[in-house]
Order: C-alpha cells, then structure tokens, then sequence
C-alpha cells in the first residue's frame, strides 16, 4: 500500500470510506451489490473489495447541457442506504452545477481549479446534448457547450455520457432537431467514452459504471458504446411476459382482458424486442417494477434514436412512414407510367401488325432470306 | 450507421421506397402486360369464357392422379412453401400489424410457435426445391438466373424472420432490420421477377380458362 | 351375267370364308402389277389350304405392304405408288384373320378397283369402269369352278 | 420479289404477342410440369423438348419489346437479340417436337396456354424463312392445287364414282341449299376413301341434304399447321366461300382434329367475322342425329375396344361425350384408357408433325406414349375419329408390331346402321 498524501483528492476509497465510518462489513456488502449489478460471479467481490480499497478517489466534473435534469434526479432520488450514496461518497464531485452548493463564478471558478488541478486524470461526466446548430441554444456562463465540452473533454481520463442525450443526442435530437442536437461521442474523438443512455438511466447503473471505472478501468463496451454488463440483456429476453408472447397472446388494448391478464405488450408497441438495458432483472425503484411489469410497453429508452421509431404505441413491425398514403401515391404513380408504358407498347404493336407484308407460298418456297 | 439507426432506416424511408417500388411495379406491370390486348373471338362459343376462366382458376388448384405421380415432389413441396409462405406472411401477429397500418384493417393471427413451425417447415420446402432444381434436368436446364433470384429473395426473409424470432446470430436489431431489408428487396424485385406469377396467376389461369370455356372444354 | 355391283356384292355375299378370299385372291391378281410385295398374300388367300398361321404371317406382311405404301398427312400424293398402298389393302382384306374379315373379297374388290383407278385418276378416265366388268367375268368364271 | 427475313419474324411474334402471352410469360416458374405433360418430352426425355422451352426466342422478343425491365436489360446489354442462327435450332422444337396437342396447356400449374403461343411462335417462324420443308410443300399444294396432298377434283370424283357405283347412293356435288357441306381431308380420300361412303350412308339414311363442293372439298389447313395466318386465311376463305354460295347450314368437319380447330374456331377470326353458318365435326353431327333418333344401329362389335381422343377435339374442341356415345351404340367392351377424354395423350403426329419427313424418327418414339397406354388395357381394336391419328397409330402399332387393328368411328358407326325407311338405299 502506497503512502497516501494527506490531500483528500488524493484519498483512496478504502480510507475515504472507512473515515466516513463505513464498516469493513457494509463495505463488502457494498462490493458484492456491485458485483451483481455488473453480473459479475460472486468470486469477484474480494477482488472488487480489494482494488475499490486502492483506488484512489477520482475528480469527477459533472457537465449538464441540453437536459432535463432526469438524469441526475434518477440518480439523487435513489433509496438509502445505497450504493449510489456510497459512489457518491467515493468519489470527488467538484463540479456539477446542479448539486454543487456555489454559483456563478464560484461555480465556474471550481471547475477550472479542478481540471487544472488534475489534468488528464479527472473523470467528466456529460448528460444531456451539444447544439450544433448555434451555440447560443445552450451556454453556461456565457460559455458554449460546444467549447465547454471541448475543454472539458482535453483532460478528461475518460468520459461517461450518463443518459441518452449525451450518448445518442436524447429528446433534443429528435426530428426535426431544432438545435442540431448531437452525442458527446460525436464530437470527442480521441477520449474514451462510456455510454450510460437511459431515459433516465437506471441509478446504480450509472454508479456501477463509475464503480468499475474506478475498479477496473474501462469497461467491454457493446457497438454502441454502452458497457455490456449492464447493457447485455435484451429487455425482451428476460422479461416475464415473453411466455405470452410466444404463444401469440397479446393485449390489443390497456384494458382489455389481456392486459388485465398481464399478456404480451408488442402489439401496443413494446419495444423490448430491440431494446438492451437491465430494467428487466434490476427494476426500478429499489427493484420495485419496471415499465413492463407496470403495463405500458418498454419504449426502449437506452437506444439511440428511440423518440423517432415509429411512435410508442405502434408494434415494433409497423414501418414508420405513413404506408396507406404510400401506397396510394405508389398507385397513382404506377397508374401513370403503365398508361405510358402500354400506349408505347401499343404503338409498338400496332406498328409491327402494320408492317406485317403478307406470307406467299412463292416466299416460301425461295431460299429464305438472310 | 448503428444497427438501431439502420433498424430505423428500414423501418421508415426504405420501407417507404420499397413500398412505393412494389406497389407502383405492380401497377406498371399489370398495364404493361393488358395494354397488349385481345382481340375479339369471332368464333361462335360452345360454352361461357367466364365460368371457363373461374373454374380454371380454381381448378389448377389440383391435379390429376396421374401428373401428381409424374410431378410429386415438386407439387408437393410447391403446396408446402406456398402455404407455409401464406400462413408466415399473412398469420404472425407481427405481419398482421403491419399490414393493419397499411390497409388500416388487420385479422386473426396464429400464435407465434405455430408460425414459427410453418416458417420452419417453409425453408426445409424450399431448400428441396432449389436442390430438385439444382438436379433435376429439366428444371436445371429451364432456370434462368431470374429463377435462382426469385428463391433467394423469398427464403432469405424467411430465414432472417426466423434468425431475428430466436436472436440467433446478430444482435436483434440488426436481425430485424435485415430481416425488414430483406422483404424490401422482395418487395422491390417482386413486379420485374418471376415472383410477379403471385398476381398473374390468377390472370393466366382465366385465360386460358376462358379460351378452354368458349370451346366448351370441360377438365 | 352379272352387270352391277349389288348382283356382285350379294354373290360374292354367299361364298363362304375360303371361297371368298379365293375370288378374292383373283381379283387382286388382276391388279398385282401395281404391287408385286403382295404376291405371298395373294397365294395364301387363293390357296385353300393355307392354315390359320400362314394366312396370319400373310396378314402381317400385307399389313405392312400397306403401311409401306400410304401417303402421309400433308405429303405430295403421288397416285402410282398409292396404287400399291389399295393393292395392299386389298391384299390384307384377303388374309385377314377369320374374325376380323367382314366380307373379303368384296373388300378386295372395291381396293382393287381403286388401285386401277390410281393410275388415271388424275386424268378422270373411266378404267374404274373396266375394272369392275373384269371383276364381274372372274367372279363368274369362278362361280362356274366350283 | 421480296424474302422471309429475320426481321419480318420478329415483327410477326411482336404483332403476335398479346395480353394472354405477357401474362403466360410472366407466370411461369420454370416448374417443369410441363415436360411431363408432353409426350415429346416423356418419350424423348431431352431438357430442350420441355413445351414452355420451345418458346424462349418468343419469350425474349416479349421481354425485350413488351417489358420496362427487358428494354432495360436490352439497353445494358445484358440480353442479346433474337438472331436467325436461333430460329433455324428452334425449328426442330417448334415443329417437330409440337403437335399442338394442348396437354402441355391442360397441365400447366399457373394456366400457361402454352400451345397457344406455339402457334403464334410458328408466325414468325414462317415469316423469318424457318418453316419446315414438308410444311412448306403442304401449304403450297394446298394453296396452289387446293388440297396439301395435292389431290385434284378428278381424284375426289373417281372416288365418289367408284362409290356411288358400289353403293348405289348418290353422292351430290354442289346442291345449293344443302342442309350440311362435307368436307373431307385429302388423308380421306387417299388413304382411307370408306369414309366418305360412310358419311353419305348415314346421313342420306337419316333424310338429311348434303352435298360436296366442287370448288373446295379440302378442309384441312395447312396454314394453321405451318403457322401461317396469311395462307390459313386464304385456304378457310375458300371454305366459307364454297359455303356460303351453297347456302348450307352446317358445314361438316372431316374426321381430323386440326382440320376441326381450323375451321371451327380459327376460321371466323382468320375471315374477322362470325360464319354464316355453323361450324361442325363429324362426330358431333352423328351424336345429334343420335340424340334425334336419326341414327340406330344394330349389333355390337364384340371385341374389347379402346377409343383414341383426337387431342384437338378434346382438349381443344370440347367433344369428349359424342365419341362415347357412339361407341356406346355399337360396342359391349368398350374399356377407357388411363388417360383419356382432354387428359388423353396425343398419337404424335399432328399439327404438321407428320408433314415432316425429317420428324419420323421423333413421332416413332412419340408413339411409345401410346402404346404404354395401349399395353396396359389389352384390347383387340382401337377406334380413333382422325385420319392422321390414324395412320401414325397404325405405323406405330407396325413398328412396335402390335396386332391391334385401327378403325375409324365413322365407319364402324356406318356398318353397325340401321336402315330407315325414307331414307334412300
């Protein structure tokens, strides 16, 4: 064990905890809740227990730009005693201007201290969407978001996108995306960046994340960069409905007699299907419900683009264009090129007939033509 | 492009075109095919064309005893995949939705396991017959790459429908969404293919019908 | 004196099986010139001891002749050689087996006359004519052998 | 003087092809069912000799002319023009291996008429210059000298002599107001002149008025056979003309099926207006003086008999019952092959198969069809109502030496005749 500066940013976890009185018991506790949210085997706790003791207490900066704020009341409205509390208490949160006690230049003033102060080492976290399209849609102090990312993201160790917005561009994207809404991940490209989408995100998913940053490092990332432990597990896959859905029992309304009967919600345009999150097996609200179990379709909130696929209430098959026009416009356009291509055709015919000359048996009889 | 991104461009603006392509190709082709023309039949008529052409429509359904013996796997196996074809297109609840928001009117479906069995039994139909024709002399001789391309795009959905039901392979999303592309490109080779047999079927059989019926042929 | 064809036919109609296919037999010996690939047919016919196999494998021969010889389906007639093809179906009226031979010689008599006839008929002559005279004097003559 | 070119049989299948032909092309799946349904095929089992096959030059020219993907393809290259080179290969199909018989269109899953597009295919066959040599010389003789066989008048009046001598019955040239014109097929007058003794014992025994026409007494139509709608108008033009100047009710088909298609369903659409008068077979003829008490027999044939269906009387004609019920009259044993009535299988030699020389090989091993059909029934006669289907049946029973007689309906119903009074001899 290395010598510890007495600086509390220099802290590690272990003494950090156990200075806030936190016992060696409720720390273990505390390791084997994140194994499982990381779906990690229980042989993993000691080995969590032992590098969250050396780690040392991060600098986190906290951006919020185009958001709703979901993100972070998901995230503070979590039961106690949690986990997320204890993350929370684990690392340094130097700047996040929703939390933080300071304003204006003492908030500002904080951030600028911290990202000196631990340059290249600082975890930053984003929620919400950068405007493209002017950077007046969204500043902080005068500041762009744009250029507050950018700066941010210089020295940043890595940065986790914590709720859809800032890892897919979120509600403010959505079409026609007034502002020109983009992801942290579109404009940072030579950070790491952990995708933690969620309209919100699921609380201790994000603590997770955090957690096994600061255990392990960067986490396996899917395609869309969203760590796979928690990100692994299609909604529909593990949802207690799937029985109904694979014997063809749908409800076709909220309150019909199927829905009643807690059957299959695709036809009301459950998205789960598609959708990969741990709503199914963690639940919501200290593992009350999630929305299935509550009897509204999934509306798979942790995929990009989701406020635009198709409306939440249609089946996942329905293509999203409005098809009946479609085809009524496809009609009429058949209509008028076949009464184009068959007067051409007409007239093709109508020549050949008359050019026909008339077959003789003279003709016949010579040496045919070549 | 992601595999959601992708999922929702096919899902929206490919499934547009390749509505669009389909039913406008549908379209075209029926005029292109009747603007050729009849001409009128002179010939005093021993019996009625038109309940000629409807019995011929549906007797062609059948057979007799002795082309089902000469024709067994082929009829057989032909019966098998267009049913099944039927049922997976028409009877998954899935289907019925989509074609609810097309038409704006949907009906009964199969539950999912019984549509998966069709799906199943479907593929095993259709892979008899690309091997009967890969060997059969006359059917090997007779298919034209129009053929082949005709198979291809009717058993590709039907394996990516089955792929992307039990998320085998691919993530699901983007099972789904080749699944979804796959049926866009029927949809769009549909009218200029073989596939186009789907409509004229019914067209040729009442014509000949009709032919079979002014000369008081009874089959 | 037989002078028209339904004294000939009700004659010829009151010979037995044998006696038939003899008259026969002279019949188309008169007109043999136009197809001599007949010949054995023609002897078994007259011979009345031909047995029920030799008149079969003659039957078979004649048969054949008459295949042999007969204008196909949209070919150019030619009437000499389909003089043959009535020699021969002359020929195979004679040998046919009993229970198919429906009144042989008359058979015989009537292909006979057409043979003739072949070779003038597109000159429209009246050598049919001839014929059947001819045929009326064997018939008598054969009348008055036996 | 001008010349068949490839150009002109190009432009003949263009103006040939119709609404019914793109539809047939665009159903087709390449099945293969209809190999089996052709005699040409099953006898003969070569890949080429399946029926939709002998229409791929037919086909292209739709494609390539008719179709928005074909003017396409044609344009990128990717399909090639029709050449002579093809046509001349496709002769032996299209002619030899075809007799138009309809099993092919009978068969087919998706309602393909396939003969129907042979016959059209064999327009521009003959306007391209690839019409076979033994067609050509039927058609000819049947344009220049009245009767593809080339028989004159003098031949057909030698016979009616030779008849009304042996018989006794008149036989009337040109009677205006006839009820029934009988035709005659130059197989009939040649190969199996009974016939025409037949048809008149019958029909002066029922009281009906009938005649023969001096100008034209061929029926059958060799431009049907070739595919030439030029010559077959030409030749039905002299039929309904002979017709109409005797002012008969009912012309009478011989007994030969093409003859029959020609002149009951081709003839009004070749002249481009409905007959003045109708339009029948013969053995349509005899079963409606059957069905008026017209005609009675007596006695039976006591052998076991089969009746051949005349393809294009059943499959294209509809006549499936009045052969039946003539039998019927006259015969105790009278047993049905496998396939039969408009699933019968052709004999091999029609729509102009027999006319070329060159096919005799083909129409031989075609015949096997009918003689698998023949050894499974084991009969001792077979009746047919086709000149044609006649002789190739005989020559086919020579060759595979098959001792079952062949005889005509006609004649066998005119043995089996009772004799009514008023009716003349």
């Amino acid at each position: 064990m290395r010598m510890q500066t007495p600086s509390p940013y220099e802290q590690t976890l272990g003494e950090h905890l156990r200075s806030q009185g936190i016992s060696r018991r409720g720390f273990l506790k505390f390791c084997g809740l994140l194994a499982s949210s990381m779906a990690l085997a229980p042989a993993m706790i000691p080995k969590i227990a032992a590098a969250l003791e050396q780690a040392k207490r991060p600098s986190v900066i906290w951006l919020s730009f185009q958001e709703c704020t979901g993100c972070t009341e998901s995230l503070t409205r979590s039961h106690s005693p949690s986990i997320e509390g204890l993350i929370f208490d684990a690392i340094s949160l130097d700047y996040h201007h929703t939390l933080q006690a300071a304003s204006g230049d003492a908030a500002e003033h904080a951030r600028e201290e911290a990202m000196k102060a631990h340059y290249g080492k600082y975890v930053l976290v984003v929620d919400g969407s950068i405007p493209l399209d002017n950077p007046g849609y969204s500043t902080i102090a005068g500041i762009s978001n744009l250029d507050m990312l950018k700066e941010a993201a210089a020295g940043a160790a890595a940065i986790i996108a914590v709720g859809t917005c800032s890892a897919y561009g979120g509600l403010p994207k959505a079409d026609p995306n007034p502002t020109g809404a983009v992801s942290v991940s579109d404009i940072i490209k030579d950070k790491p960046i952990i995708n933690v989408p969620g309209c919100p995100p699921i609380p201790v998913v994000i603590t997770g994340v955090i957690a096994h940053f600061l255990t392990f490092g960067l986490p396996e990332l899917d395609s869309l960069g969203r760590p796979k432990a928690f990100y692994g597990q299609n909604i529909h896959d593990r949802c207690y409905r799937r029985p109904f859905y694979d014997r063809g029992l749908f409800a076709e309304t909220f309150d019909d007699e199927g829905a009643k009967a807690g059957w299959c919600l695709y036809k009301l345009g459950c998205k789960g299907p598609v959708t990969y999150n741990a709503c199914a097996t963690t639940k919501w609200n200290d593992g009350t419900s999630f929305p299935i179990e509550s009897g509204h379709g999934c509306i798979g909130c942790s995929e990009p683009n989701f406020w635009d696929f198709g409306g939440f209430y249609k089946a996942l098959s329905i293509p999203t264009g409005s098809s009946g026009q479609n085809v009524v416009y496809a009609a009429a356009a058949g209509i008028a090129a076949g009464v184009a291509i068959g007067a051409i055709n007409k007239k093709s015919k109508t020549e050949a007939a008359s050019s026909h000359q008339t077959v003789t048996v003279e003709e016949l009889n010579q040496e045919s033509g070549s | 492009m992601n595999e959601v991104e992708f999922l929702q461009w096919v899902k929206g603006p490919a499934f547009s075109i390749a509505l669009f392509i389909f039913v406008a190709g549908l379209v075209l082709r029926l005029f292109e095919i009747l603007s050729l023309g009849r001409k009128v039949n002179y010939a005093v008529p021993k019996g009625d064309p038109m309940q000629g052409g409807l019995r011929e429509i549906f007797r062609r359904f059948g057979t007799d005893k002795a082309t089902f013996q000469r024709s067994m796997l082929t009829i057989v196996a032909g019966y098998v995949f267009h049913i099944g074809l039927f049922v997976v297109i028409f009877l998954l609840a899935a289907h019925v939705e989509v074609f609810k928001s097309v038409f704006g009117f949907g009906w009964p479906h199969l539950s999912t396991p019984v549509v998966d069995a069709f799906a199943v039994i479907t593929m095993l139909a259709l892979v008899v017959l690309l091997i009967h024709r890969l060997q059969h002399p006359v059917k090997r001789f007779l298919s034209s790459p129009g053929d082949y391309v005709a198979w291809v795009v009717t058993f590709v959905p039907l394996l990516t429908g089955y792929m992307a039901y039990h998320h085998l392979l691919l993530s699901p999303q983007m099972m789904l969404g080749l699944h979804i592309l796959s049926v866009e490109v029927l949809l769009i080779v549909f009218p200029f293919t073989k596939l186009m047999h789907t409509f004229t079927v019914f067209l040729s059989r009442w014509y000949n019908g009709a032919s079979m019926g002014l000369r008081g042929v009874k089959s | 004196m037989i002078t028209q064809d339904t004294d000939f036919k009700q004659a010829l109609d009151k010979l037995g099986l044998v006696q038939q296919r003899r008259v026969g037999a002279a019949f188309v010996r008169n007109v043999l010139a136009l197809n001599p690939a007949v010949t054995k047919a023609v002897d078994a016919a007259a011979n009345e001891d031909t047995t029920a196999d030799e008149l079969a494998v003659a039957f078979k021969q004649a048969k054949a002749a008459a295949l042999d010889s007969h204008t196909r389906c949209g070919s150019d007639s030619d009437w000499q050689a389909q003089a043959g093809y009535f020699v021969a179906r002359a020929a195979t009226a004679l040998v046919a087996p009993d229970k198919q031979a429906k009144s042989p010689a008359w058979e015989a008599a009537v292909n006979a006359r057409m043979a003739r006839t072949c070779g003038h008929i597109d000159a429209s002559d009246e050598s049919m004519h001839e014929e059947s005279e001819a045929q009326y004097r064997l018939l008598e003559q054969f009348l008055n052998d036996i | 003087m001008s010349t068949l070119t490839l150009e002109r049989g190009i432009n003949a299948f263009k103006a040939q092809i119709d609404a019914p032909m793109a539809s047939f092309f665009s159903s087709c799946v390449s099945c293969g069912m209809c190999a089996e349904a052709c005699l040409f095929y099953t006898e003969n089992p070569e890949p080429r000799f399946t029926p939709i096959y002998k229409l791929e030059p037919l086909r292209r020219v739709w494609e390539q002319e008719y179709t928005l993907i074909g003017k396409l393809k044609a344009k990128l290259g990717l399909s090639k023009p029709v050449t002579d080179a093809e046509l001349a290969e496709w002769q032996e199909l299209v002619y030899n291996n075809c007799s138009l018989c309809g099993r092919c269109t009978l068969i087919c899953p998706v309602g393909n008429d396939i003969t129907y597009m042979i016959r059209k295919m064999r327009e521009g066959m003959v306007a391209s210059g690839h019409a076979p040599e033994g067609l050509i010389g039927a058609s000819t003789r049947a344009v220049q000298i009245g009767s593809p066989m080339g028989v004159k008048l003098p031949a057909l009046q030698a016979q009616v002599r030779h008849l009304e001598k042996s018989s006794g019955l008149e036989v009337p040239f040109d009677k205006e107001g006839a009820e029934y014109l009988l035709m005659l097929s130059s197989m009939e007058i040649m190969n199996y002149p009974e016939y025409l003794g037949a048809v008149a014992k019958i029909l002066t025994n029922a009281g009906k008025t009938w005649t023969l026409s001096s100008e034209c007494f061929e029926a059958t139509n060799s431009g049907i056979q070739i595919g030439s709608s030029d010559i077959a108008r030409e030749l039905v033009s002299r039929v309904v003309a002979a017709a109409e100047k005797l002012k008969v009710k009912t012309v009478i088909s011989p007994e030969c099926g093409h003859a029959y298609t020609a002149l009951r369903w081709d003839g009004p659409n070749l002249i481009g207006r409905p007959y003045t008068f109708a339009a029948k077979h013969i053995v349509e003829v005899l079963d409606e003086l059957r069905a008026e008490g017209l005609l009675q027999t007596e006695g039976f044939e006591e052998s076991k008999l089969t009746f051949h269906d005349p393809c294009q009387l059943v499959r294209r004609g509809g006549v499936v019952e009045q052969p039946r019920n003539l039998l019927n009259m006259v015969a105790k044993n009278f047993v049905e092959m496998a396939d039969h009535g408009t699933l019968n299988w052709c004999c091999g030699a029609g729509g102009g198969v027999s006319a070329n020389e060159d096919a005799e090989e083909v129409k031989m091993k075609a015949f096997q069809r009918k003689k698998k059909q023949l050894d499974e029934l084991h009969v001792d006669t077979l009746v047919t109502a086709c000149a044609n289907c006649r002789i190739q049946l005989e020559e086919g029973m020579e060759v595979n030496q098959m001792d079952i007689p062949v005889l005509g309906l006609t004649e066998m119903i005119a043995e089996h005749l009772v004799e009514r009074k008023g009716g003349a001899a």
